[in-house]
């Protein structure tokens, strides 16, 4: 009984958790717990992760979305100190059209997917080995060399444009000044 | 680019509200004390723009007692145990200069064996302030050993001067005519062991804390005064001192007994925070060079306190005097009536003179270099305050 | 595995390497923000180092025929190599005019430091083999772009552009993973060559969601080009962004985007049903029709720019929706892109030169611009008038080899002329706005009539691009052979496909396809047989 | 065990509900919230056919856009906090210097 | 060009000197007085005064002892201390003396006191001293208050122990 | 002194200690003995001389001796007594509560103090139950939450602090096989659950709806993001060496070398970062009492603070006992503990008393030689707050960013060529493997 339920009733938690978060995140009254409910909705796929057999994203996942993403995203909350963030103005046509939008996505996308194969018992092979961390790494450093390159130079555009975006020319005058 | 001004109203004429970023919403204001560990009873408020001090007003009058106006009320030798008071860290500097404005008054001469004991006192005395000082100043800069090492060798001075005047903190020891009581048996000895150890202790802080490169990190280069603005501020003391300008009451205007002493007035050239840290060491070093001098060349015997009638009193008239204290000049003036009683006595202190420096150092300064520049100023709210 | 010394590999290196060291030269400098010339220079020396080592590759025929599908991540091919050239002369012109345009602002270490980044993205698009590859180029493209247009940050136009343009930006990325993780899905790969050979041979059951992954990958693509209905952010954008920025946008990243929805949808569409293409044909038209109709009536100059863009990636799309059936279109196409390229970046520097002399993009303040600017008066002309089609200028061939492929390929595709009809009409109508411009610098008088001195690079610039339009219109051979060699040929893909088995809807179109490859030789176009 | 389509589904409800947040928000912070939940769905259904398909590209690009999206956002919200420095207003509506 | 520091310079070197000089200590004796348990030896008895040499002695300045068979009431040291702490209070006592007609005696309220010790100085008769008495605690402020009778008791006081300086430090002996 | 009531009577005080045990004797049955059996139920109960244990064949056994033993033995190799107990919270507690005493005796007698000295046994030990009388004063302490803070969150943060510094606890293997939760990418969790800490430093700052704790949680937040790249560079040099990333492994690939002596640059950036993220001194900025009162602990108070305390304490101990499997060996060091204890044929009363049952020797002399070194590290880590002041926080990430990055790498590039030179890695001329 116990390990043919539990994987199961993971799974329907870790949704639980995950989509209703993610909904806790947009729709909060508080921008701060939309935040802490995003983290927690990247955790949640974490998790998912993790029952995949994929601990080496799940980690990845983890150290980007909770130790930068959700550091950055409550960090520019707290900046933003206003009562703007308390005010939630909303346009009820635009909220209609949008629950209109989401359920049509559910409906279009969803039948789509529900009715082609992908949902064949057959097509699921989950019984296969999972993917050892080592030949991520390997991968990592022959075919996706390039990309790898690549990905410093994004990450370091990113910082360089991040830096150029955040500096504060007043303060940098005021600094030389007291130099 | 078409300027930003030009935008700006275009926008506003199309009926759209821009706010640039006033200087409020940017600017976090920090009341630092009289509830922060690092300000003693003292408060300034600071705005701080992201982590620099943009602005900083000083605010001090928590301690305040009414020393002065309570000298009217008491004759002058009752008025030796409240002045001290205010600095009961320096009790012996801060009644020094009363003493020699009420001797200047009266014309009372002090036995040149007096003149030794007193300088004596007067020196260790300087040794437990600065001591103290530097443990402040180490806890400051979060170094604790710092904290406790002074404040353990500044327990022996301590057990020095109770020795020698009977009171560990509040000495109440020099009284107008002289000190109140001489030397004990064996002193001279203990104190020559205790001083020359205590130099070999000052070689050990040096290496912890002066020398460490983290606190020369920390203090260096940080709260520059320059030798004019130090003049312009009218700051005293090791502040002074430390921005290039060798000025020492105890050089400048000699009182008593430090004419026939040889030492060297101490100071350094940065006039920054290191600098200020570093004077009060040098200042600590040569306190030992002169005590041992003292002890050297005072009289074997002899008086030590000039007889006094009851109530002491001299002709109406005003007299000025002051000494080299822990952080500066500290003076007296007393104006007498020709009662018992001064008519009124104005107390110049150190601290209050180098305070005002402080806003000038600190706006411009990073929030982290606050506590830095804040107690090298040699800073004691309380005597401030009087 | 790639050659570590082949074109995009170098390009990556050289560029990367001067990108990143811009900004730490910067940070070691003692005095900062008066750098502007040397990092321009700096920049500007290695972005024509690349361009020479790309050209020189191609003359040298080192690199690979057309656009090839091999299993690494990148491929060294013509079709990358064209891209390059055709991108690499936007962010020349765009990093030279913003020796001027830059004089005095803040922080231009970042800057350049960023335009040479985003290049490497635009740049590595056109020549990734892999859609990881892809994917991150894209994004080393997009990121930087998000913080040049909001790098005037006392701007709010330019904040609310950026904001506009990362949002957008930001969604279609994660709609192109989403598309990537469903193709992924279903054809178990991700390069671009086995995903297209996995689309070719799609269990029947999987078919709907290779049409829902082709979709988002419309969507993604679409939101970068400015197809319409993913135009919304577009004007704004470009309006916004500073002007130089703008000439990268519209010259730059669009061009990429191109790029990268050659190597995906046409051929991911093709494969699963040939007469799918007509999407992109209607969207085409709607495209070209709104950018011109909206043009119409706007008053600043970049934002009739943007809209013009608009409207000329609807032209430049004729081609791909064409793509199966004739290379010609999609020769005309890629021609049509790097003509585009430059005259759309003359466009958005003629507007910075005169914002950068007259502080204004107010069509008002372009009256009697012929008088007070000569020069950038006869570029933007010039660049008007060849983005509307007038002969000899080099927009007039690239609509002529597009308009002539629609309308050759009737015998193939019965709704090619169609496409050529609605482009032929949409040009006329954008000729009135465009000859409304001139009419504006030339004809009419001013409140002010003094002379002003003119931005000195970004007069050498649209000197440049007025050689350009005009030299490669008397003589646009070379490039137009160019462009034909480098259409990414079906026969490149053709072994993946000719093995496919029994899917008997895909049978015809690829006969088509591959008896065109076969013979590839110049395009004869209307009365013109010079290429041979 | 758990079927593909349990996944694939859920990161669709994922991926419609940031489109949903899209469309209906306007406050940039919560706009990037949904671009992040997007971003999320397209890993998670990366990560269950690299599963299925036993095949590492789908784990190396999920780890590739896992970490771009991080670039993005601080990017992204560089932008926003300048934009609230001038406007004192996060909500995209009040936006609105240019007309379009 | 600021003005040259005449501090001596330091290096990275002196990082390692800071351990050493930190570490060094962990094998010295330590010198913090264990107070109840161990107690310091002053010098003298206390502090005392002579008014014939007009001096003090040296000793320190604890509690009071009152010396009965001395003390006249003639009210010196209450009034010196009026202007300082008003510790003192005169108060009749009991017995009577023939060189105190009115009886009175001081009281000294140590609630008050500042141990200046001018009331020392300003008894003339030898009759009022201080001791080494220190430990002067008590649970209430009536507690505190010091009656002639028992100022007149010596207190006890056996503090032994001695701050001792050699070559390893301060260290506290017996 | 005790008072008794007024109208006290024996006959009461007898009827309500009655009252008492029946009540406790029917909580038992009803509640907690069903409760029991359920737990026992669906915990997998191991087989016993050959037949399955059953709750009542478990509860006739505990009376038997010879019978408990094989169960106890089995509990001890079960995930819940090693995330609890052993390798888990106990056991890093117990370690985190010793490491408290020993900094403050080391400190005191680095400073010429004595430390702790009466909460203790007089002669015995100085002042070693001064963490026990500190624990009670914290618990008996009110709890102050400020006025407009954010109550949630502010009670949330020290119990999320707590827990997540048992998580990383939880993936610290002190023997082989020995670890609560043995996962292939141990190191790289590690990580994820030590960006946690910025994340709840920063949340509790807010909540505290305080400047000074607000800006001591910005200089959390700075401080601990400089300080995680260099902290992960450094250890991605080892895991180039080891080629896992596993804990476990890796220690045990250290078996004849230690890394530290190929990598002690990295050594060195990786003490150096987990002082920082430590947020110990010279690195205790968020917390300068002297700059910003306590930092972002300014407005904590009672058990608020205990378990912010324990939850820092706890990662001293997880911080330096990584140091000591990425770098020093792990448990290896030299055998001194024997194989066996006793005869092996004794009787179970014997077995018992000997504890030969769980006696082995190979894993106390891993967990012997894994403490020793763990305590050294931690009193490495003590060792800076007696001798250094607080650095200031543009020089500390200007520390962070640039001098320690650059210097991770320095090392990883050693590794690397140390690797592909043949020196070490598999098939290297010197086998680590």
């Amino acid at each position: 009984m116990g390990p043919h339920i539990m994987p199961d009733a993971l799974f329907i938690g870790i949704a639980i958790m995950t989509v209703g978060s993610a909904i806790v995140a947009l729709e909060s009254r508080e921008l701060v717990y939309g935040a802490i409910a995003l983290a927690i909705s990247m955790l949640g796929i974490a998790g998912f992760f993790l029952l995949l057999d994929s601990p080496f994203v799940a980690m990845f996942q983890i150290t980007v979305y909770v130790g930068a993403v959700a550091v950055l995203v409550i960090f520019t909350v707290m900046l933003v100190r206003t009562q703007a963030l308390f005010s939630i103005k909303e346009d009820r046509k635009r909220k209609v059209a949008g629950i209109i939008l989401l359920l049509v996505f559910m409906g279009g996308i969803g039948a789509v997917l529900l009715s082609s194969g992908l949902s064949n018992p057959g097509f699921t092979k989950f019984n296969y080995p999972a993917i050892e961390v080592a030949s991520i790494g390997k991968e990592m450093v022959t075919y996706y060399g390039p990309v790898l390159v690549l990905l410093g130079l994004t990450l370091a555009a990113s910082v360089v444009g991040a830096l150029a975006l955040a500096r504060r020319e007043d303060i940098e005058q005021q600094n030389e000044r007291a130099d | 680019m078409p300027d930003l001004e030009d935008r700006i109203k275009e926008s506003q004429r199309m009926g759209i509200q821009i706010t640039k970023e006033s200087e409020d919403d940017r600017l976090m204001t920090l009341s630092v004390g009289p509830q922060h560990p690092g300000s003693g009873h003292f408060r300034f408020v600071v705005k701080l723009d992201g982590d620099y001090i943009v602005h900083c007003d000083p605010d001090p009058g928590y301690v305040h007692r009414g020393e002065e106006k309570m000298c009217e009320y008491r004759n002058f030798i009752q008025n030796i145990p409240h002045l001290e008071r205010p600095v009961i860290h320096d009790s012996t500097n801060i009644t020094y200069s009363y003493s020699l404005a009420v001797e200047e008054l009266t014309g009372i001469q002090v036995p040149r064996r007096g003149q030794f004991i007193r300088a004596i006192a007067s020196e260790l005395n300087r040794q437990i302030y600065t001591l103290y000082w530097l443990a402040i100043y180490g806890i400051f800069l979060g170094h604790s050993t710092m904290f406790m090492w002074p404040t353990g060798d500044r327990e022996l001075f301590i057990d020095l001067m109770e020795a020698l005047t009977g009171a560990r903190v509040t000495h109440a020891f020099n009284i107008p005519g002289g000190v109140r009581n001489d030397i004990p048996n064996g002193f001279k000895d203990r104190c020559l062991r205790q001083i020359s150890y205590y130099e070999k202790r000052l070689k050990e802080y040096e290496d912890i804390f002066y020398n460490n490169p983290l606190v020369r990190q920390r203090t260096e280069g940080v709260g520059i005064l320059t030798k004019e603005d130090a003049i312009g501020l009218g700051v005293t003391g090791s502040v002074l001192r430390a921005s290039g300008v060798p000025y020492d009451i105890r050089k400048a205007e000699p009182y008593d007994i430090y004419n026939e002493i040889d030492f060297k007035v101490q100071y350094m050239q940065t006039g920054d925070s290191f600098a200020r840290a570093y004077v009060p060491f040098l200042d600590m070093r040569e306190s030992c060079h002169i005590v041992r001098q003292l002890l050297d060349k005072m009289p074997e015997s002899g008086e030590v306190r000039a007889k006094l009638q009851a109530n002491p009193r001299g002709p109406p008239g005003e007299a000025y005097r002051r000494v080299e204290s822990g952080r500066g000049a500290l003076g007296y003036y007393i104006i007498s009536d020709g009662s018992p009683k001064p008519y009124r006595v104005k107390i110049s202190v150190g601290s209050f003179r180098n305070m005002l420096a402080l806003p000038h150092l600190l706006v411009g300064a990073k929030m982290g270099d606050m506590p830095v520049i804040y107690w090298a100023l040699n800073y004691w709210p309380v005597e401030a305050d009087r | 595995m790639v050659d570590f010394l082949s074109t995009p590999l170098f390009l990556t290196v050289v560029l990367g390497a001067v990108g990143i060291g811009i900004p730490v030269i910067d940070a070691l400098k003692k005095e900062r923000g008066s750098n502007n010339k040397l990092y321009c220079a700096i920049a500007l020396g290695a972005l024509i180092l690349t361009i020479g080592i790309v050209i020189f590759r191609v003359l040298s025929g080192e690199v690979s025929s057309a656009a090839a599908f091999g299993p690494g991540v990148l491929s060294d091919d013509l079709f990358g190599a064209f891209f390059a050239v055709a991108l690499l002369i936007v962010s020349i012109m765009v990093t030279a005019s913003s020796w001027n345009y830059m004089k005095g602002k803040t922080n231009p270490a970042a800057y350049y430091s960023l335009i040479l980044l985003s290049s490497i993205g635009m740049v590595l698009i056109a020549y990734s083999t892999d859609l990881v590859m892809l994917f991150v180029a894209w994004e080393l493209m997009s990121l930087p772009t998000y913080a040049l247009a909001a790098f005037s940050k006392r701007d709010p136009i330019s904040n609310e552009a950026a904001i506009k343009y990362f949002m957008f930006g930001a969604l279609s990325s994660a709609i192109l993973v989403f598309a990537i993780g469903l193709s992924y899905g279903i054809t178990g790969t991700t390069n671009i060559g086995g995903t297209i050979n996995g689309l070719a041979h799609l269990q029947k059951d999987l078919i709907p969601v290779g049409l829902v992954s082709i979709g988002l990958f419309i969507a993604g693509f679409g939101f970068k080009i400015g197809l319409v209905p993913f135009h919304m952010w577009l004007p704004d954008a470009y309006e916004g962004a500073p002007t130089t920025i703008g000439a990268l946008l519209a010259a730059g990243t669009k061009k990429a985007g191109f790029a990268a929805a050659l190597r995906v949808i046409i051929l991911g569409m093709f494969v699963l049903h040939p007469d799918w293409t007509l999407t992109l044909g209607v969207i085409a038209i709607f495209t070209m029709t709104l950018g011109n109709l909206a043009a119409l009536v706007q008053k600043s100059v970049p934002r009739i720019l943007a809209y013009s863009s608009i409207a000329q990636a609807g032209y430049i799309l004729i081609g791909f929706a064409l793509a199966p059936y004739s290379n010609q279109a999609l020769a005309g196409s890629l021609f049509y892109i790097i003509n585009h390229a430059v005259m759309k970046s003359a466009g958005f520097i003629a507007a910075a030169a005169v914002a950068t002399a007259l502080a204004s993009y107010s069509l008002e303040k372009y009256k009697g611009l012929g008088y007070r600017m000569p020069i950038t008066a006869i570029a933007l002309s010039i660049s008007l008038l060849s983005l509307a089609g007038v002969p000899p200028l080099v927009g007039f061939w690239s609509k002529l080899t597009v308009f002539g492929a629609a309308i050759n390929s009737g015998s193939v595709v019965s709704w090619g002329p169609y496409l050529a009809i609605a482009g032929l009409l949409n040009s006329a109508l954008s000729l009135a706005y465009y000859v409304w411009i001139i009419k504006k610098m030339y004809m009419e008088q001013g409140p002010d009539m003094s002379k002003v001195k003119e931005p000195r690079a970004m007069s050498a610039v649209l000197i440049f691009a007025i050689i350009f339009m005009v030299g490669f219109g008397v003589w646009y051979s070379p490039v137009l052979e160019f462009a034909s060699k480098a259409v990414p040929h079906f026969g490149s893909i053709g072994p993946i496909i000719s093995t496919g088995t029994s899917s008997n809807h895909l049978s015809k179109p690829i006969l088509v396809a591959t008896s065109q490859l076969n013979h590839i030789r110049p395009i004869s176009v209307a009365g013109t047989n010079k290429l041979t | 065990m758990n079927e593909l389509i349990d996944f694939v589904t859920i990161a669709m409800v994922l991926f419609a509900i940031g489109i949903y947040g899209l469309v209906v928000k306007r406050n940039a912070i919560r706009m990037i919230f949904s671009i992040e939940i997007i971003a999320n769905a397209a890993n998670l259904n990366l990560i269950a056919f690299s599963r299925n398909l036993h095949n590492v590209q789908g784990q190396m690009f999920a780890l590739f856009s896992i970490a771009i999206a991080a670039a993005e956002v601080a990017v992204g919200l560089g932008i926003i906090i300048i934009a609230y420095r001038l406007y004192k207003e996060i909500d995209v509506e009040e936006y609105r210097s240019m007309k379009g | 060009m600021p003005p040259k520091s005449n501090a001596p310079k330091t290096t990275a070197a002196g990082f390692i000197k800071a351990i050493e000089s930190g570490s060094k200590h962990l094998l010295i004796k330590r010198f913090t007085l264990r107070y109840p348990e161990q107690k310091l030896k002053f010098v003298g008895d206390g502090y005392q005064f002579d008014p014939k040499r007009a001096v003090g002695i040296a000793g320190l300045r604890g509690r009071h002892i009152l010396n009965h068979d001395k003390c006249t009431g003639c009210q010196l040291c209450a009034i010196t201390c009026e202007g300082i702490a008003e510790a003192i209070g005169m108060v009749k006592v009991d017995e009577q003396w023939k060189h105190n007609k009115k009886g009175i005696m001081p009281q000294i309220d140590y609630g008050k006191c500042v141990f200046c010790g001018l009331c020392v100085d300003a008894c003339p008769f030898y009759a009022l001293f201080m001791t080494n008495d220190y430990e002067l605690a008590a649970y209430t402020k009536e507690h505190l208050i010091y009656t002639p009778a028992q100022l007149a008791i010596k207190p006890k006081y056996n503090g032994d122990v001695e701050i001792k300086i050699d070559d390893h430090g301060a260290t506290h002996h017996a | 002194m005790a008072t008794l009531p007024e109208e006290f009577r024996f006959g009461n005080f007898l009827a309500s200690i009655i009252w008492i045990v029946l009540i406790i004797v029917v909580i038992l049955t009803l509640v907690v003995l069903p409760l029991i059996f359920v737990v026992l139920f669906y915990l997998p109960l191991p087989p016993v001389n050959g037949e399955v244990l059953t709750p009542y064949l478990f509860l006739s056994m505990i009376v038997d001796p010879s019978r408990t033993l094989p169960i106890i033995k089995f509990y001890i190799h079960q995930t819940p007594f090693r995330v609890i107990v052993f390798p888990g919270f106990v056991f890093a507690a117990i370690v985190a509560a010793a490491t408290i005493f020993v900094e403050r005796k080391f400190l005191a007698k680095m400073q010429l103090r004595v430390g702790p000295l009466y909460a203790g046994v007089w002669g015995v030990g100085e002042g070693i139950l001064q963490l026990a009388a500190d624990g009670l004063k914290v618990i008996s302490k009110e709890i102050v939450v400020p006025s407009g803070a954010d109550r949630p969150i502010f009670w949330a943060t020290p119990v999320a602090y707590v827990a997540t510094a048992a998580a990383v606890v939880s993936l610290i293997p002190t023997a082989p096989g020995w670890v609560a939760s043995n996962t292939s990418v141990g190191l790289i969790a590690v990580f994820a659950i030590l960006g946690f800490f910025p994340l709840i430093a920063l949340l509790f700052s807010w909540a505290s709806n305080s400047k000074y704790p607000f800006i001591g949680g910005l200089r959390a937040l700075h401080q601990m993001i400089a300080f995680e790249i260099p902290f992960i560079l450094s250890a991605l040099s080892v895991v180039i060496l080891a080629g896992s990333l596993n804990l476990t492994q890796i220690a045990q690939t250290q078996h004849a070398f230690w890394f530290i002596i190929f990598l002690p640059v990295s050594a060195f950036v990786f003490f150096i970062s987990s002082l920082a993220e430590l947020e110990r001194v010279p690195f205790d900025l968020p917390e300068a009492e002297s700059e910003i009162v306590a930092g972002w602990l300014t407005e904590t108070s009672g058990m608020i603070y205990g378990l912010i305390q324990l939850g820092s304490y706890l990662k001293v101990y997880a911080l330096a006992a990584l140091f000591v499997i990425l770098f020093l060996g792990g448990w290896h060091g030299p055998q001194i503990f024997p194989p066996q204890l006793g005869p092996t044929n004794a009787p179970t009363i014997e077995k018992m008393v000997t504890l030969q049952g769980f006696y082995n020797g190979e894993t106390v002399n891993a967990v012997f030689w894994f403490l020793v070194k763990t305590v050294i590290v931690i009193m490495l880590m003590l060792l800076p707050r007696g001798i250094s002041p607080r650095i200031r926080i543009d020089i500390l990430l200007h520390t962070g960013w640039y001098k320690l990055i650059v210097l991770a790498f320095v090392n990883m590039f050693v590794a690397l060529a140390l690797i592909y030179a043949g020196v070490l890695g598999p098939g290297g001329s010197i086998s680590i493997h």
